[in-house]
């Protein structure tokens, strides 16, 4: 996983193929001391290419999002796959405090109406 | 404890180390992509495999996912069984893990067996003290 | 013949119709590649376990595909080690077998079973009349 | 398997990437009923996305050239890797009675100048 884009306040995060256990949790690593270090208060986590997001990933990405709010800095999911959130659906998993965005564009309006982050950049 | 013979299956992983989760994802949802299984059905049954192998690896330490082609009762149509079996320490309170939310574990849900159970056709488990966990879950193939 | 218990292989892909030659050289490939063998290694493997499925599919009608990672003498590397098995009819003349150009079928070269001794670093096979055939084949991870 | 370019007597093959016992068979009756029903001096089987090719795979590659040659047609096959072809040696397997050519330019020569095909085209 690498960051792809930045500007005014706002990163992305394209997640790789295959998440295992210590790669989602490096990712979680990656973005909390991401926006500590940086003034971050935005992020766009890119699961377009994921094709299996279970429990534990999920629990994963939704404590991620908690804790990255706790620092002031909202989360963008986009991308998602209709068969992964179907099967995340029937399996009764929610992302709480999670925002969810079709595409890139999409998520980026979200941010920008929720804090008005990635405006200058527009 | 029934008796399970990895011989009879076509697919066999072995999960010993946190790795196999994936590997075991990824090898049956190769088999069950090329049984014709719908992709939406396919990524189903793939994070199913991730739960239980998952489940295996935590619990359990080592245990083995199985896999074969089955033949429904119509005669036509085909399915999937799939099985996950360990001789782990066995589940303490069965029906508690069987129910939304209950989780011996940091860090969970505790939605992974119950969601294994929604996102299959048929599931079973079968689980005594100090002898092991087998959870056998199955799928039909559908049209779409 | 030795005993060959499945549940010591990190991977069972089992043979029975010709398309699982294809799956089990894809398997094969797969965990081969994430074990770190280098491209050409990963080809040699694959085409060693085409010409073992195959055989097993041709010859016995039904059997296994085996895989485990195996700690090298020294200690610190790895390999890996294949096992084809089966109980078919075994192999009538095992020297002419394993001799350039032996074979008893039509359409073929009768390169199998010595093409695969020379892609591999280890090469035992056992066979036994009317009880079935055992290949085991090992290849050492290399850095280049 | 389809059969992307043709002209001038010649026919280009490309072979799909995982070639099983029935397909390469399948390959086998295309190519020869092509090489009858049209007029075609010059085969090319391009199998640059084929991973293995195994004793069996080659012995059918090797017969379909032999029965080809007996048509009046050539054989070349472009493309191979060299992992495959690596592998090929140490086997001990050679496809008898087929050209080997670097890619499809170098295979379009290679049938040039053994029967003259393809320069009417070229
Ligand atoms: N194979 C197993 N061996 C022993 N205990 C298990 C096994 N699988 C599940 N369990 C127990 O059942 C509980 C519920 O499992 P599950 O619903 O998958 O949720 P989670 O694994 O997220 O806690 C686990 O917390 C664990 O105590
Ligand atoms: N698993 C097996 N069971 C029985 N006979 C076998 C088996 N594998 C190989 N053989 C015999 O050994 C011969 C040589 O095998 P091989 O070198 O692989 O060449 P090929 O399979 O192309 O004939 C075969 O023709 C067959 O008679």
């Amino acid at each position: 996983m690498k960051y792809c884009e930045r500007n005014s306040g706002l990163s992305t995060v394209p997640v790789q193929i295959e998440l295992d256990d210590s790669t989602v949790g490096a990712l979680q690593n990656q973005i909390l001391s991401e926006i500590q270090s940086e003034s971050i208060d935005g992020i766009i986590i890119d699961v377009s290419m994921v094709d299996v997001i279970d429990s534990y990933i999920s629990y994963v990405l939704s404590e991620t999002a908690r804790m990255a709010r706790l620092m002031g800095c909202h989360t963008v999911m986009c991308g998602i796959k209709p068969s992964v959130a179907l099967t995340m659906a029937q399996m009764g998993l929610r992302l709480t405090g999670i925002h969810y965005a079709q595409d890139l564009d999409h998520a980026i309006k979200i941010l920008e109406r929720i804090v008005g982050v990635g405006k200058q950049g527009a | 404890m029934r008796d399970i013979n990895i011989e009879n299956y076509d697919l066999s992983v072995k999960i010993k180390e946190e790795n196999d989760i994936v590997i075991a994802r990824q090898m049956v949802k190769n088999m069950v992509r090329k049984m014709g299984f719908t992709l939406s059905d396919v990524t189903k049954i793939s994070t199913a495999v991730s739960e239980l192998a998952r489940n295996i690896y935590r619990y359990a330490g080592e245990g083995y996912i199985l896999l074969r082609g089955k033949q429904e009762k119509d005669g036509k149509n085909v399915g999937v069984e799939i099985v996950a079996y360990d001789r782990g320490p066995g589940i303490e309170d069965l029906d508690s893990a069987l129910r939304d939310g209950y989780t011996t574990t940091r860090n969970s849900f505790g939605l992974g067996l119950p969601g294994v159970r929604r996102l299959m056709d048929s599931f079973s488990i079968e689980s005594e003290r100090g002898s092991g966990t087998i959870v056998i879950v199955s799928k039909k193939r559908r049209a779409f």
